[in-house]
This record gives structure tokens, C-alpha cells and sequence, in this order.
């Protein structure tokens, strides 16, 4: 019995771990992240530099604290993005149904059967790259993925004998849909929101690696990485950081997911 | 259970047979001739609609114009053997060489030169839409064959400095394949181009110069960027990579020859001079004061690289003016003085936009924005596509600073043309009637010396008017197999691999 | 009958649709093609002839409608980056996307299928627990720094393959796929974790129905039971997710073939977009577009053979 | 105990199957949901579901094991079986079955049993088979694990037992896939599975509850002929005691994992020894339970009336063009419903019942005909309320119960939170229960409360008419009869009036003052309950009161 949840309790430490890193840095930070020292081009870990500097002696410690900011703010705001339509959207068609919602179903299938960095390519080559940019061209991709979700959820709620009840009793189609409704999706979408704040984080890595995510000198935890992999010799603890985190967080929320199940 | 256990293993085991099957398939490289890496696809295969220098850079091997560039930045007769300019300045005689061959076997003659002329100065009707017509060679009103071996060209004003964009390809007549299948003059021949993957040449066999290739067999292969490039070279899956950072070069240099050039640009910091705060002189000045170019070479370029004052860089040793590296020098409290002055005491905040692809620049960029901020000057760095930059800040100079590498054809008025005020691409906006004069003069003048004086003139005016915020021009670092020797570096944008043999033969 | 020619009807539409929405947004990108393709040597003068050429000076509708019936004939008109027509600079691509994506999704069902089960029939104890957390490990990193680690430990390290040492298929078809090999691990890797995770909870939820009861209490083994009854009922929805992870691989790994080095449909893509080579953009994404729907047919035909429920309604 | 180990086929000692209790309340009733994975909890000792079973069953007997759910019947069949979910524990002094001891069997040998000597069907033949092949391929399967026949002769043998089973054109059933087939053919194929190879006993696990009335009488007439014809044994669950005193010669009635009782159906029935017994068979609907009260003829205002009522419904679009095909489900049926009465609606699944139910509700529009009070205002001026079969889905489970009957209240303009939580009270208190639940989630209720809360929710809003959608179908007897007084206790007081539909025609007896029968859309007779009980006139009427199993 200890031993079946040992892998969400890990999830639950590393989350916990990873959300208290982030909080520090949004603070403090040992060093200016952006402060550039030519005296300490890309040394190694030390007392004062626990993971070392990069390529313009900066420190990789403080960057690390505020990229995992920016790149929790990318996140969250993507999530919040997505989810805020994707319920809208998919309380409304899954209740409704009818026309409106063969419709949209069907573009939605559309734009979730392309891959999404190809739809986050196009977006933000048309809205030119940045951080914020970057959040509209994610949020919007993950749309339709809540959409669903939430959809098929209202479509199994609704023929539940309470929603009947409510009916009968008078309630507003509005306050069924999102008060009464709506808190029964929780699980479903709990899992949705943990799932699309990592497909964001690790979006955003990619976005990194095709220089369309945040614009330097600014740091996020997939530009550090993308700019690390020259140094994956000379430098590797530029790259570790980073990295590690990405993996910590995205493992830490995935597992926390595995409860779910 | 015991079943269903075999019938797991199995799969397992066929798996990692699959996944292993391939460790014993590396691949031996192919002995026949060597492979350079280059990180931007090819534009075109026809010389004359290529834009893109990485271009240029190959097809170097290919083509050859009358006169080509040689290692020292003179001009050396090629296809032509020897040229005349009329002492007005608007007749340009060539006397055509003597059984060159195109790799097609066919002999080059005076018709193809006309042709080859004609098309690059879009003098042909109907004219290709996509030959990229050099706007210097417009000037040219007609080219006409004088015999078999001798054409002249004659210019609509006088121009003594034409002969640099001589070096235009000539092409065979009526020849429709340019585009896939590539015929020239050059050392060596088109094989194969295959996009987004490599271009292979192979020996000219019929060569008529001394510059004969050596090496039988060249393979440009192109990486998806810098960084896969690297870990080809750290694979040592490439034999000549240009373009390396500092950073890499120190790692590769246990595998690797290092040779170190320099890229020929001018890069600044390129200020809107139409946007505020940067209409106002002393603006200007004290950003040039504020910026500290050898901690920008330290930092983005290991050391490496040339500090510049103006817009020239040293390998036209004949024009440039070394005295303005000098001019202004790392000095903040005079920076801040300046400022004040100005009216920004408090100093003020720009953006700097980046074309994102050159990570030499954005990294230049970083490094700028944060000495800014010594003197209150707040620089946001915004990064934009290559093409949106050449939309937006080169056509359309809606921007108020940015960072890119000016390159130049071997002639010193291409490179300091664009400050003329009506000059198409003065992204900069500059104006100065005094440049505008000294300018006409020095283009127009055929007394060398007068025009070397002229020249330097043009630079101290950009320099005491600090048009730019002049950086560098940065070093070229080259990884070399340490088996291949003759690696030259020219002052333009080449890649010549028919001086590359190898060391043990 | 009816049901096929609705399909094949909803098939056109949403090609079109795809087609028309492509075309717009390119049209509608700033950056100009001509202005990219002009680059320092830009006048007006050689801009308003290129842009003759191009036929970029007719109306939208015009150009739309002349492009989709060149697309209709095969003819997607010519790249202005390669100047080569596009159909033949798309096919050649094709080939390794193509290859890529059977290889990898080869990957995908050999691996997570037995590694699924294991995970099913364990489930609670270590075996599972070490596969749950290898797969939510593999998910966790960066598919682009993925490629990079696969390379620097299998290419550099190991020397197993050459970095960049890709060749063409036709020119030497085993060194072909034993490059591709890695490319493919790259690509499928994620892939494979998720399904492993799919799977698995597939598996679980199958065998709380009572019809696996039943079939225990016929006297079946624990291995007949999984294999025979609960196998197939498991695969079911893991057969959507397949599909998509299908259409997904298809649609050309921008990062992965930019990692190795790979001349597939994604690179191609993300050069002509920041080149604004429309004309190669738009029959990708028309490419995309095709590919997805076939897959989802596919998909759906599959699905009939697995469920009678399906296939009997 | 009574039968000698030695003619006895199955005899069974001090049987007990126990689970891991958790930290919290145990739910045995869910004990069946628990599989594999088991949800978080703590491990603290372990909770017996069934605690010292001893019985036997003799060659060719049929045994009933009655109970309420929770009790443990299901367990002890399962135990027999070795198809306990993972987790739970049997121990057991003695398991005797076809002379060998079950406990000391190997897996192998106790696997070659399963299904050649002791078989079993389950209560849901839809989901106890599996989808995904054709039902003739899963009954062979039988043959292929117990026998050496060949292709030809298990084919032969399946259409054989088919054909045995009831099952009208076996060679084409043998290729259908359970989907295609109705809820009693699918458990004639789970019959003729069983019977297959011939076993020496049947384990049947409610086999009929989820079927109709006429179709549950085939099936049991079926149980019993294959019991006659092949002497097979039956050991039958079921929580009807109508159903097991009609089809077995002796019962053991399980309450909380014990037998508190076991005899022959005549003691049992009869003369019942035990407190429990007699509680059970005291809570058996039927004409017998009428009260006083029912069957009042009193003032005959009406209240509602439907005329000429058609509801349609619309399938899937066939084709792009094609129009989408209608179904009637409810067609031309008139009624009324007067003051203080309760209507019963009866009939089997599929013949429209609900369907009218939610028509008269309001919850469908779209219908043909006319639904109106009885001074011709609109129906929804009653302010109808409905009360479901399924307790579990007619409360919102994120909500606390205080919240759901307040919500009501909201709605109707009782804007003083003070006001509202008064009245949650006074009507929680009205059907039986304690304040301190309307803090509670309904997850935290057994079913009989939640049927209580889900009534209090629909009394609160005050209606004039209460629409009961099988009400007690989900209870178990004991508490189905709590519920029905309470009905009754609130049409008392507050003057009501029911429309109660139901299934289950013992419950109608007892509650209803009047009765509807529906078949397939249809009303097919309507009578006052004692004269529908005695003389049913109509065809279909009779042979539904024919089939009732009478306890």
C-alpha cells in the first residue's frame, strides 16, 4: 500500500519543490540575472556560482530562478488562455449541441490534427516572436484540446439525472452550465490543465530552439537550454540547469497526474 | 503467465534488436574528396538570381566574372585577360582569354560574355524578373563585341570604379538549365544540389589557369543551423566549417585546425537617424562613448576581432583610416555628460531590433543593452526574422537602432554609398550635404591618390558625426581538417576550394 | 454506400477549407515574398517586375482559385527560393518524412505495446511503477534536447552514428535507414512513453469490466484472459491515439529533422516560411491536411475491424 | 451442516472471504468496483464481507441465497469460483466440491473446473460478454479449453446448446456480436455457455434482475428445465424473494456476510425463525401491503391531463441528404392525474414510461398533443418535480446536500441565506433526516438516503404535482419499503400527487391508487389497482401479472 503512491507523492514533493524555486526567484536572486561579467565567461560550478555562469559570465543560478518565472508565467497564462475558452467553448457546444456545435467540432478537429508547433510557427510568424506573443499563439492552440475535453465531459453531465433537477427547479441554463455543471468536471480537468501546462513548457522549449519564444536578453528555462547546447562541452552546467528544471517540473506535474487515473 | 511473459520478452528483446542492429552501421566517410559545412541553403544555382552572400560563397567555385578577387583583394584578370578604361571613365575595354571552356566543353565566347553582361546589367528583352540586376552595373548603356576576342562596354556617365562588379559570372548563351544544372567557367563543376541537404562540385579537369583545384571532389552540405553543424564537427563528420563562434572553436581545437581571419563587415550599432533621440549628434556621441568594443569582442568573440571607427574595415588597407578606431574611446562620464547636454540627463530607452538568425548580432546586442545601462540608457532587444527585417528596418527604416553586419564589394565606394542622402538604402537616414559632395567627387575622380584622401574625408565624417555606433569586424574562424592545407581567406565573401590540397600528398 | 460518399464529400470540404484558410494566412503574413527574396538589392523597380512574374499583383480570389486548380492537376507552381516546382521539391522531401514516420511509428507499436501490457499486468508494483516512471521521464524532456542528447551520446560518445552523416536513399538505402534509425528514436521515444501510459490504463480499465470475469470463470488462464479477451478491447482507443500520433509524424518533425539534419517536409516548412515561399508553404500544409484526413480514415477503418460496435451500427 | 459431506456436491465450512479495510468507512456494497488498483487508503487489518458461510448444495438441487446488498451473497459465489478481485482473501475449513477440496487445488486444476465442472452467469449480460467477438465464437471457447473436440464439432455442440437455450435461429445467432442482441437472448448465450460442457453445477448471480418481467419468467423457466433435464445443481442469487421461492427447493438468507437463516423455501416463507428474515419478507411490496389510506376514491378534482400525447424521437441524419429517422416512442396515450391520487405508470423497459414521465415534466419539448392542468393552464403552473430511479446521479456531487435543497429556494426568490438554511432543515427533518447532512456530500450517503434528500429537494420547491420515475427500483427491499411509507406519510400531509412509474408491479400495488399499463408506447389499459389486480382485461395486462413472481 506505501509503495502505490510513491510515484504521486513524488510528483507532489517535486511540484512543491519546483513552485518554491520559482516563488524565491520572483524575489530574489543572488545575482542581477542579466548582469554580464567578462571576468567569468563560462566558469564552472563554485562557491559563489553553484551552477556556474554562462557565456557573458552570468549567473546561471539567478537565470535559472527567473527563467523558471518566465517560463511558469508562459505557462500558466497559456493554460489560462486555453482553458478559459476551451470551457466556454466546450460547455456551450457539449450542452447545446445542434449545428453550432458540428461546426466548430469540426474546425477544432482541424487545428488540433496539425501538429501544434507548426500552428505556433505560423502564428508567431505573423505576430512577430516575444514573450507575449508567444503565450497568445500557445493559448490558442490549446483551444481546442480543452474544447474537447470539456465538451465530452458536458455531453456524459448532462443527461445526469441532476441536471434535470435543476431544470425542473428553474435554474438559468448559464448558472447549470457553470455552477452546477461545471465543478463536477473537476478531475477531467485538472488532469487537462496539468497536461497543457506541460505541453507549454515544453512548447516553449521548442520555441526556443527556432528563436521564435522569448526574446533574449530575457531568460526562460528552454531559451537557456537552446543557448546551452553550444557549450554542451565546454560548458555542460549551463545546459544542466536548465534542463533539470524542465524535467523536474514536467515530471513533478505529470505524476501528480497519475492519481487520476 | 508464464506464456504471456515470453511473448513480453520477445518484443522486448526484437526491439532492442532493432535499435542495435544499427550500432554496427556507421558510416565510413566518403574518401572521394571533402566536406564542408555550410548552415544557409542555397538561394539560387543561377549566379546572377543568388542574393544570399552563403550563395555567393559557393558558387564562387563555379563561375568566374572577366576579373576575380584574389587573396589580397586585387582584382586579377579571368576570363578576360586583360582590360582598358578610357581616360573619361566611360569605356571599359576587355580582351577575352583564350580557350576557356565552360564545363559543358563548349569554348566561351565573346556573344556569352555580352550576354552574361547584359543580363546582370538588365539590359536583356524580355529580362528575366528574377535576375537580380546589380544596380552599380545600370549605368552601362551597351555592350558591343569589337571582335572574336574583344568587347567594350560603355557607360552612360563616367565611373572608374566599375571594375569591382566585373566579376559578375559569365554564363553561356541560351543555355536554359542555369537554375538546376549549373554551367560556368569556374575551377570546379556542378554535380548535384540537393535542397536542404548538399551541393557536390567535382574537378574541372579543363581548367585554364594555374588555379587548377587539387582536391577532385567538394561536398557543401547543409546543416539545419550552427549548432548541429557543431556536433557534425565534433563527430568529425566535416572537413572545413566557416563561420564558427569563439566558444566553439576552443573545443573543436584539439580535432581541428583553427585558422582565423577576419569576416570583412562593418558591424554596428546602426542608429534610425530620423527617430528621437537620435536626430540629436550628441546622442549619438555618447552611445559611441558608452560602448566598450573590446569588452564586446571579449565577451561575444573571445578576444577576437578588429575594433573599427567608422564604416570601413581594415582589408582596404589602401582607404582605411586606422587613426578613428581610436575616436571614441570607452568613457562613460563623458557618455553622461553628452547625455545631459542633450537633454537626457536621466537618459532615455530604445529597442534595438535584431535579425534573430545571426546569433552573432543578438549576442552583440545582449551584451550592448547591458553597458547602456551604466549610463541610464535602457535598450530592449526585440528579434525579428531575417526577412521581416529586411521588410521593416531595411525597406521600410521603421526602427530605431539595430545591429547587423555590413559587407561590401571590393570597391570602397559600395560600402560607403549608402550615407549618400538619396542613396536607396540609407536605412540610416543619414544626410550630410558635405558627404554628398565629398562623395560625388571621389567616385568620379580617377587620380588615385586624390580619391584615397577623399575616402578617408567620408570616414572622419561618419566617425565626428557618429552616423553608427561602430563595433567590429569580426574575426572568421575556420575549422580545417588537419589533413587539408591551402585554406585562404579573401576579403570577400568566398569560399575558394581550389587552393585546398592535401597536406600529405 | 451513402455513408462513404458523405465521407468522401466531408473529405473535399474540409481539404478546401484546409486550402483556402492556408492560402489566406500566408497572404496575409507581413513580410513580403519579394522584399525576402530581394534582400539588400531591393529597388521598386525590380520588385514591381518580380512581382509581375509571381503573378503577386492579381486579386486574392484570382490567384487563390488559379493556384487550387494547379493544385488540382498536380502543379503547385514553382519555389521562388529553389526555382524548382514545387511538386518535385515536396516529393523529394516526402521520402524521408515518409520514412521517418513509418520507422518511428514501427518503434512506437513494438516497444509501448509489450511495455503497456507489463505495465497493466503489474500494475501497483515495481515493474510498473519503473515503466510508469521512465515513460513520465521521457515525457519530460525537451524533444529537441532530446535529439541533442541522442546525438551526443550515440553520435559523439558512442560513435554508433555519424552526426549529420544523413544520405540519400537512393544513393545508399542502408546507410539511409541506419541513420534514420535515430532520428526515428528521437521522434518516437515520447511517443512510445505516452502510449505505454495509454495503454496501461486502457488495460486497467478493461479488465474492471465483467467480461473479464466471465472469461476467468470459463477456466481461461491469466495470460489467455490478457491476450486474447482484454488485448483487443484495450487496443480499441489506443488505435485513435495512434492514429494521431501518425498524423502527427507525418506532418514532418520540424525539430527532430532539424536536429539531424534531416531534408524532410519540416525543415523544408520551417524554411519557407521564413523565406516566404508561399507557393511551398501552402501545398505543405495542403500536404498536412491530406495526410491527417487519410490517417483519420484509416484510423476509422481500423476501428470498424476492431469494434463490431462500430462496425454493425 | 444437514447434508452429509458425502452425498453432497458442494459443501461449504466456515467460509470467509475478507478484504484490506481502509481508513474510513468500507463501502461493501461497492465491494465489486474494487479491482486491481485500489484507491488510496491505509492498510489496518482486514474487514471479513463474508464471515463463517457453512452450507451445502445436493446433486441436482437448485439453492437460492437471498440477501440485501452488502450482504455477501455475491462473495460467496465468487469465492466458490475462485474469481475474487484481487486483494481480497478466502480462507475456508472446509470447500468441498465434486469430492476434491477447492483449496488444495493447484491453479491448473482448479482452472480445468472452472467452466467444465461448476460454472456461472452473471446479472449483466451485456457487459459479462465481451464485445468484441461473436457470442458463437465465446461460447466454443468453452469446448477449446475443456474439451479436444474439433472446429466442425464445437460449431456443431454451440448451435446445439443455442438451440437448447431458447435461442430461435442458432446459426445465425452464433455470428452475431452481443451488441445485436436483446438483454434475454444475450443471457440465453451466457446460459447455454454455462451449460455447455455440462456441469455439475450453475452458479447463477442475479441472473434475471436486469431483465423484464416476461423475459425474467422465460429465463427461469429455462434455469429450471436445464436443471430437470441434465440434474445440473443451482446455487441462484438474488435479492428477490419472489423469484428464489419460485424457482428453489431450499434458501439461505445472508445478511452482513453471515446466514442468519437457511431452510426450506416452506420454513423460510412460512414460518420464519429469525428477526432478520421476517424484516425481509415484512418488506415485500405487494396488494397484501396496501394501507388503509390507498385506494381512497375521495374528491375527484382533476389536476392534470394529457390528451392524445405523441413524442417522437430523432435519430442519427442518414446520409448527407437523408432526413433523420423518427421514432415514436410515446403514441396518442390521453390520461389524467386528479388531486391527491397517485397514478401509477406501469410497464417494461423501452415502452415509453419515462418518456411521458419527462413530457409531463416539461424536460422534452417537441411534442405532439396536450398536457395542461385541469383548468387548462399550462402544465408547468403544478411546478412538477421528479424524482429519479438512480440516487447516485440525481444529486450533484460536488454539492453538499444543504446547498442542492437550498438551491431550489434561490430559485424561487428566498433571498435570506437565514430563511433558506431554516427551511433545509424543516424539510430534511420531514423526511427522515438528521440536520447536521446538509453538510454533507452525497458521496457521504447510503442510497435510501440519497432517495430521501433527492425527495426533500423536489418537496421543496413546492410542487403540486410530484413525478416519481421508479423511485425505489435501486433500494433494497427493506429500505424500498421506508421510502414507499414516506411517500405515502408526504401525500398525507401535504395533499400531493404522484405519478408513479414503475416497473415493478408489487410496488405499484401497494402505493398506487390507480393504474396505467404501457406497452410500446401505448396505454393499454387503465384501472383502479385492486380491480387491475383481480381482473385485468387487456391481453398484455394479464400476461405481465402472470409473471410476476410472487413472494
Amino acid at each position: 500500500m506505501e509503495k502505490k503512491n510513491i510515484n504521486h507523492r513524488l510528483g507532489q514533493i517535486l511540484v512543491c519543490a519546483v513552485v518554491l524555486f520559482v516563488l524565491i526567484g520572483c524575489f530574489y536572486t543572488p545575482y542581477d540575472p542579466n548582469e554580464m561579467n567578462a571576468g567569468l565567461v563560462n566558469a564552472g560550478p563554485s562557491l559563489t556560482h553553484p551552477f556556474g555562469t554562462d557565456q557573458f559570465g552570468r549567473d546561471v543560478l539567478s537565470r535559472v530562478m527567473k527563467g523558471a518565472g518566465t517560463t511558469f508565467f508562459v505557462g500558466l497564462c497559456t493554460v489560462a488562455i486555453g482553458a478559459a475558452a476551451g470551457i466556454l467553448l466546450g460547455a456551450l457546444t457539449g450542452y447545446y449541441g445542434g449545428l453550432f456545435d458540428e461546426i466548430l467540432m469540426r474546425v477544432n478537429d482541424g487545428l488540433a490534427s496539425f501538429p501544434s508547433i507548426l500552428l505556433a510557427l505560423v502564428i508567431v510568424s505573423i505576430s512577430g516572436p516575444g514573450t507575449y506573443q508567444l503565450i497568445l499563439a500557445l493559448g490558442v492552440l490549446f483551444i481546442p484540446s480543452f474544447a474537447r475535453v470539456v465538451r465530452s465531459e458536458y455531453i456524459l453531465q448532462k443527461q445526469m439525472d441532476y441536471v434535470k433537477n435543476a431544470k425542473l427547479m428553474g435554474v438559468s441554463d448559464a448558472r447549470i452550465l457553470f455552477v452546477h455543471i461545471l465543478p463536477n468536471t473537476g478531475t477531467i480537468l485538472r488532469s487537462a490543465l496539468t497536461i497543457g501546462f506541460n505541453n507549454a513548457v515544453l512548447a516553449e522549449a521548442g520555441m526556443s530552439y527556432l528563436s521564435l519564444g522569448v526574446q533574449p536578453p530575457d531568460a526562460s528555462l528552454g531559451r537557456m537550454l537552446s543557448e546551452a547546447q553550444s557549450y554542451l562541452f565546454s560548458a555542460p552546467w549551463s545546459a544542466l540547469a536548465p534542463g533539470i528544471l524542465i524535467v523536474l517540473t514536467v515530471l513533478g506535474f505529470g505524476l501528480l497526474n497519475e492519481r487520476g487515473e | 503467465m508464464r506464456r504471456l511473459t515470453a511473448i513480453l520478452m520477445t518484443g522486448m528483446i526484437l526491439a532492442a534488436a532493432v535499435l542495435s542492429g544499427c550500432a554496427g552501421g556507421r558510416q565510413e566517410e566518403p574518401s572521394d574528396g571533402i566536406i564542408v559545412g555550410i548552415t544557409q541553403d542555397l538561394d539560387s544555382l543561377d549566379p546572377h538570381k543568388a542574393v544570399a552572400a552563403g550563395t555567393k560563397e559557393v558558387l564562387y567555385n563555379i563561375f568566374e566574372g572577366l576579373v576575380k578577387p584574389d587573396k589580397d583583394g586585387n582584382l586579377v584578370p579571368a576570363v578576360a585577360e586583360s582590360y582598358e578604361i578610357s581616360p573619361d571613365g566611360t569605356e571599359y575595354t576587355f580582351v577575352l582569354r583564350d580557350g576557356v571552356k565552360f564545363h559543358n566543353g563548349d569554348a566561351v565566347t565573346a556573344e556569352d560574355v555580352i550576354y552574361s553582361l547584359k543580363r546582370c546589367a538588365g539590359l536583356l528583352t524580355p529580362a528575366d524578373p528574377e535576375v537580380v540586376v546589380e544596380e552599380a552595373l545600370s549605368v552601362i548603356s551597351d555592350v558591343v563585341k569589337v571582335d572574336e576576342s574583344t568587347i567594350r562596354v560603355i557607360l552612360d556617365e563616367p565611373n572608374t570604379e566599375l571594375i569591382g562588379y566585373f566579376t559578375c559570372s559569365i554564363i553561356p548563351e541560351n543555355y536554359e538549365e542555369q537554375d538546376t544544372n549549373p554551367v560556368g567557367t569556374g575551377p570546379y563543376c556542378f554535380e548535384s544540389y540537393t535542397p536542404l541537404t548538399s551541393l557536390v562540385m567535382t574537378k574541372n579537369e579543363e581548367y585554364y589557369g594555374e588555379g587548377e583545384a587539387q582536391i577532385d571532389r567538394v561536398t557543401f552540405r547543409i546543416s539545419a543551423n550552427t549548432d548541429a553543424a557543431f556536433m557534425e564537427l565534433m563527430a568529425g563528420s566535416i572537413d572545413i566549417f566557416p563561420y564558427l563562434t569563439q566558444e566553439q572553436a576552443s573545443q573543436l581545437e584539439s580535432q581541428y585546425t583553427i585558422l582565423e581571419g577576419s569576416m570583412n563587415l562593418v558591424q554596428a550599432l546602426f542608429l534610425n537617424h530620423d527617430a528621437e533621440p537620435f536626430d540629436d549628434p550628441l546622442v549619438r556621441q555618447a552611445l559611441c562613448y558608452a560602448t566598450d568594443r573590446q569588452a564586446v569582442i571579449d565577451m561575444v568573440a573571445g578576444g577576437r576581432g578588429h575594433i573599427i571607427g567608422s564604416n570601413m574595415f581594415p582589408s582596404f588597407s589602401l582607404y582605411y583610416d586606422s587613426e578613428l578606431e581610436t575616436y571614441y574611446d570607452y568613457n562613460i562620464e563623458r557618455a553622461k555628460e553628452l547625455l545631459a547636454e542633450a537633454g537626457y540627463p536621466d537618459g532615455f530607452s530604445f529597442t534595438i531590433t535584431v535579425p534573430s538568425n545571426y546569433q552573432f548580432h543578438v549576442e552583440t546586442a545582449q551584451v550592448l543593452a547591458e553597458q547602456y545601462r551604466q549610463i541610464g540608457v535602457g535598450a530592449e532587444i526585440q528579434l525579428i526574422e531575417w526577412s521581416s527585417w529586411l521588410e521593416d528596418v531595411y525597406q521600410g527604416r521603421e526602427y530605431e537602432a539595430t545591429i547587423v553586419g555590413l559587407d561590401a564589394q571590393l570597391v570602397p565606394s559600395d560600402i560607403l554609398k549608402r550615407y549618400c542622402s538619396d542613396a536607396s538604402n540609407n536605412f540610416l537616414n543619414y544626410e550630410n550635404e558635405e558627404f554628398d559632395r565629398i562623395f560625388e567627387a571621389a567616385v568620379t575622380t580617377t587620380d588615385e591618390e586624390e580619391k584615397v584622401l577623399y575616402y578617408r574625408q567620408l570616414q572622419q565624417i561618419l566617425t565626428e558625426d557618429a552616423a553608427a555606433v561602430y563595433i567590429q569586424d569580426p574575426a572568421l574562424l575556420v575549422a580545417v581538417n588537419p589533413d587539408l592545407g591551402g585554406y585562404t581567406f579573401y576579403p570577400v565573401y568566398v569560399q575558394d576550394m581550389a587552393s585546398i590540397y592535401y597536406l600529405d600528398e | 454506400m451513402n455513408d462513404l460518399i458523405k465521407k468522401l464529400i466531408m473529405l473535399v470540404i474540409t481539404l478546401l477549407l484546409v486550402s483556402a484558410a492556408a492560402f489566406i494566412t500566408f497572404q496575409i503574413i507581413p513580410g513580403d515574398p519579394v522584399t525576402a527574396a530581394l534582400g539588400t538589392d531591393y529597388t521598386e523597380e525590380a520588385a514591381e517586375q518580380m512581382r509581375e512574374a509571381l503573378g503577386l499583383n492579381r486579386s486574392l480570389p484570382e490567384r487563390f482559385f488559379s493556384w487550387l486548380w494547379g493544385a488540382v492537376r498536380g502543379d503547385f507552381g514553382t519555389s521562388m527560393q529553389y526555382h524548382q516546382p514545387v511538386s518535385a521539391l515536396i516529393g523529394d522531401r516526402l521520402a524521408v518524412t515518409l520514412w521517418l514516420a513509418v520507422l518511428s511509428m514501427l518503434f512506437v507499436i513494438v516497444v509501448s505495446i509489450p511495455l503497456g501490457i507489463l505495465a497493466a499486468r503489474f500494475s501497483g508494483r515495481a515493474a510498473d511503477r519503473v515503466i510508469t516512471l521512465l515513460s513520465q521521464i521521457a515525457m519530460a524532456v525537451p524533444p529537441f534536447f532530446l535529439g541533442i542528447l541522442l546525438t551526443l551520446v550515440f553520435g559523439i560518445v558512442l560513435s554508433w552514428f555519424t552526426p549529420g552523416g544523413y544520405v540519400s536513399l537512393e544513393q545508399d538505402p542502408a546507410g539511409f535507414f541506419s541513420y534514420l534509425i535515430w532520428p526515428a528514436a528521437a521522434v518516437a521515444i515520447p511517443k512510445i512513453a505516452m502510449t505505454v501510459k495509454f495503454l496501461r490504463s486502457s488495460v486497467i480499465r478493461q479488465m474492471r469490466l465483467d467480461y473479464v470475469r466471465t472469461a476467468r470463470s470459463k477456466g481461461n488462464k491469466e495470460s489467455a484472459v490478457l491476450l486474447r479477451h482484454v488485448l483487443k478491447n484495450a487496443l480499441i482507443p489506443v488505435v485513435t491515439f495512434l492514429g494521431m500520433a501518425a498524423a502527427d509524424v507525418l506532418a514532418g518533425s520540424i525539430i527532430v529533422e532539424q536536429v539531424f539534419g534531416l531534408p524532410g517536409i519540416g525543415r523544408l516548412l520551417v524554411v519557407s516560411i521564413s523565406n516566404r515561399d508561399y507557393a511551398v508553404v501552402q501545398a505543405i500544409i495542403l500536404y498536412i491536411a491530406f495526410a491527417v484526413v487519410v490517417i483519420n480514415f484509416l484510423v476509422d477503418l481500423l476501428y470498424q475491424r476492431l469494434d463490431p460496435r462500430v462496425r454493425l451500427n | 451442516m444437514e447434508s452429509d459431506k458425502k452425498d453432497s456436491l458442494l459443501s461449504v465450512r466456515n467460509l470467509s472471504v475478507s478484504f484490506p479495510a481502509k481508513r474510513g468507512n468500507y463501502d461493501p456494497a461497492r465491494a465489486d468496483a474494487v479491482s486491481s488498483r485500489e484507491e488510496a487508503g491505509q492498510d489496518c487489518g482486514r474487514k471479513n464481507v463474508v464471515n463463517q458461510v457453512s452450507f451445502a448444495v445436493g446433486p441436482g438441487e437448485i439453492v437460492g441465497i437471498v440477501g440485501e446488498s452488502g450482504s455477501g451473497k455475491s462473495m460467496t459465489a465468487l469465492a466458490l469460483m475462485g474469481l475474487l478481485p484481487e486483494g481480497a482473501a478466502r480462507g475456508a475449513d472446509e470447500l468441498c466440491f465434486d469430492g476434491r477440496d477447492l483449496a488444495r487445488l493447484s491453479d491448473r486444476e482448479y482452472r480445468e473446473l472452472k467452466g467444465s465442472r461448476m460454472a456461472m452467469i452473471f446479472q449483466e449480460p451485456m457487459t459479462s460478454l465481451n464485445p468484441v467477438y461473436t457470442v458463437g465464437k465465446q461460447t466454443e471457447e468453452m469446448l477449446r479449453l475443456h474439451t479436444d473436440c474439433g472446429a466442425q464439432e464445437r460449431r456443431q455442440r454451440t448451435i446445439q446448446a443455442f438451440k437448447e437455450a431458447g435461442l430461435s435461429d442458432p446459426e445465425r445467432v452464433m455470428d452475431q456480436y452481443p451488441h445485436q442482441l436483446s438483454g434475454g437472448q444475450r443471457q440465453r448465450v451466457m446460459i447455454a455457455m454455462a451449460m455447455i460442457c455440462e456441469p455439475a453445477l450453475l452458479i447463477a448471480d442475479e441472473p434475471t434482475t436486469a431483465l423484464d418481467v416476461t423475459v425474467q419468467a422465460r429465463i427461469l423457466g429455462l434455469i429450471k428445465q436445464l436443471n430437470r433435464d441434465h440434474g445440473t445443481a443451482v446455487l441462484f442469487i438474488s435479492h428477490d424473494l419472489g423469484v428464489i421461492r419460485q424457482l428453489c427447493s431450499r434458501v439461505l438468507v445472508m445478511y452482513q456476510g453471515r446466514i442468519v437463516e437457511q431452510g426450506s423455501i416452506r420454513d423460510i416463507f412460512e414460518h420464519p425463525r429469525e428477526e432478520y428474515t421476517r424484516t425481509l419478507l415484512d418488506a415485500v411490496p405487494g396488494l397484501h401491503k396496501r394501507s388503509p389510506v390507498s385506494g381512497r376514491e375521495g374528491e375527484r378534482e382533476r389536476l392534470l391531463l394529457v390528451e392524445n400525447l405523441s413524442v417522437a424521437y430523432e435519430g442519427n441524419r442518414r446520409g448527407l441528404f437523408g432526413g433523420r429517422p423518427r421514432t415514436e416512442a410515446v403514441k396518442k396515450i390521453s390520461f389524467e392525474v386528479y388531486r391527491g391520487e397517485i397514478l401509477g405508470l406501469v410497464g417494461e423497459s423501452g415502452c415509453g414510461k419515462s418518456t411521458t414521465a419527462k413530457a409531463v415534466a416539461g424536460l422534452i419539448g417537441g411534442y405532439e398533443g396536450k398536457i395542461v392542468t385541469g383548468d387548462g393552464q399550462a402544465a408547468a403552473s403544478l411546478r412538477p418535480q421528479m424524482v429519479f430511479q438512480d440516487p447516485y446521479g440525481s444529486l450533484n456531487p460536488s454539492k453538499r446536500i444543504g446547498w442542492i435543497l437550498e438551491e431550489s429556494l434561490k430559485m424561487r426568490g428566498m433571498k435570506r441565506g437565514v430563511d433558506r438554511v431554516a427551511r433545509v432543515k424543516e424539510m430534511l427533518r420531514e423526511v427522515g433526516l438528521d440536520v447536521e447532512y446538509a453538510s454533507r456530500y452525497p458521496r457521504d450517503l447510503s442510497g435510501g438516503q440519497r432517495q430521501r434528500v433527492a425527495i426533500a429537494a423536489a418537496l421543496i420547491a413546492e410542487p403540486k404535482l410530484l413525478i416519481l420515475d421508479e423511485p425505489v427500483s435501486a433500494l433494497d427491499v427493506t429500505v424500498q419499503s421506508q421510502i414507499l411509507n414516506l411517500l405515502l406519510r408526504l401525500r398525507e400531509r401535504h395533499g400531493l400527487s404522484y405519478l408513479f412509474i414503475s416497473h415493478d408491479i408489487n410496488v405499484v400495488y401497494q402505493i398506487c391508487d390507480r393504474v396505467c399499463v404501457m406497452y410500446r408506447g401505448e396505454i393499454v389499459e387503465t384501472a383502479q389497482t385492486m380491480r387491475l389486480a383481480k381482473c385485468p382485461e387487456h391481453e398484455y395486462t394479464k400476461r405481465l401479472l402472470n409473471d410476476v413472481p410472487d413472494a
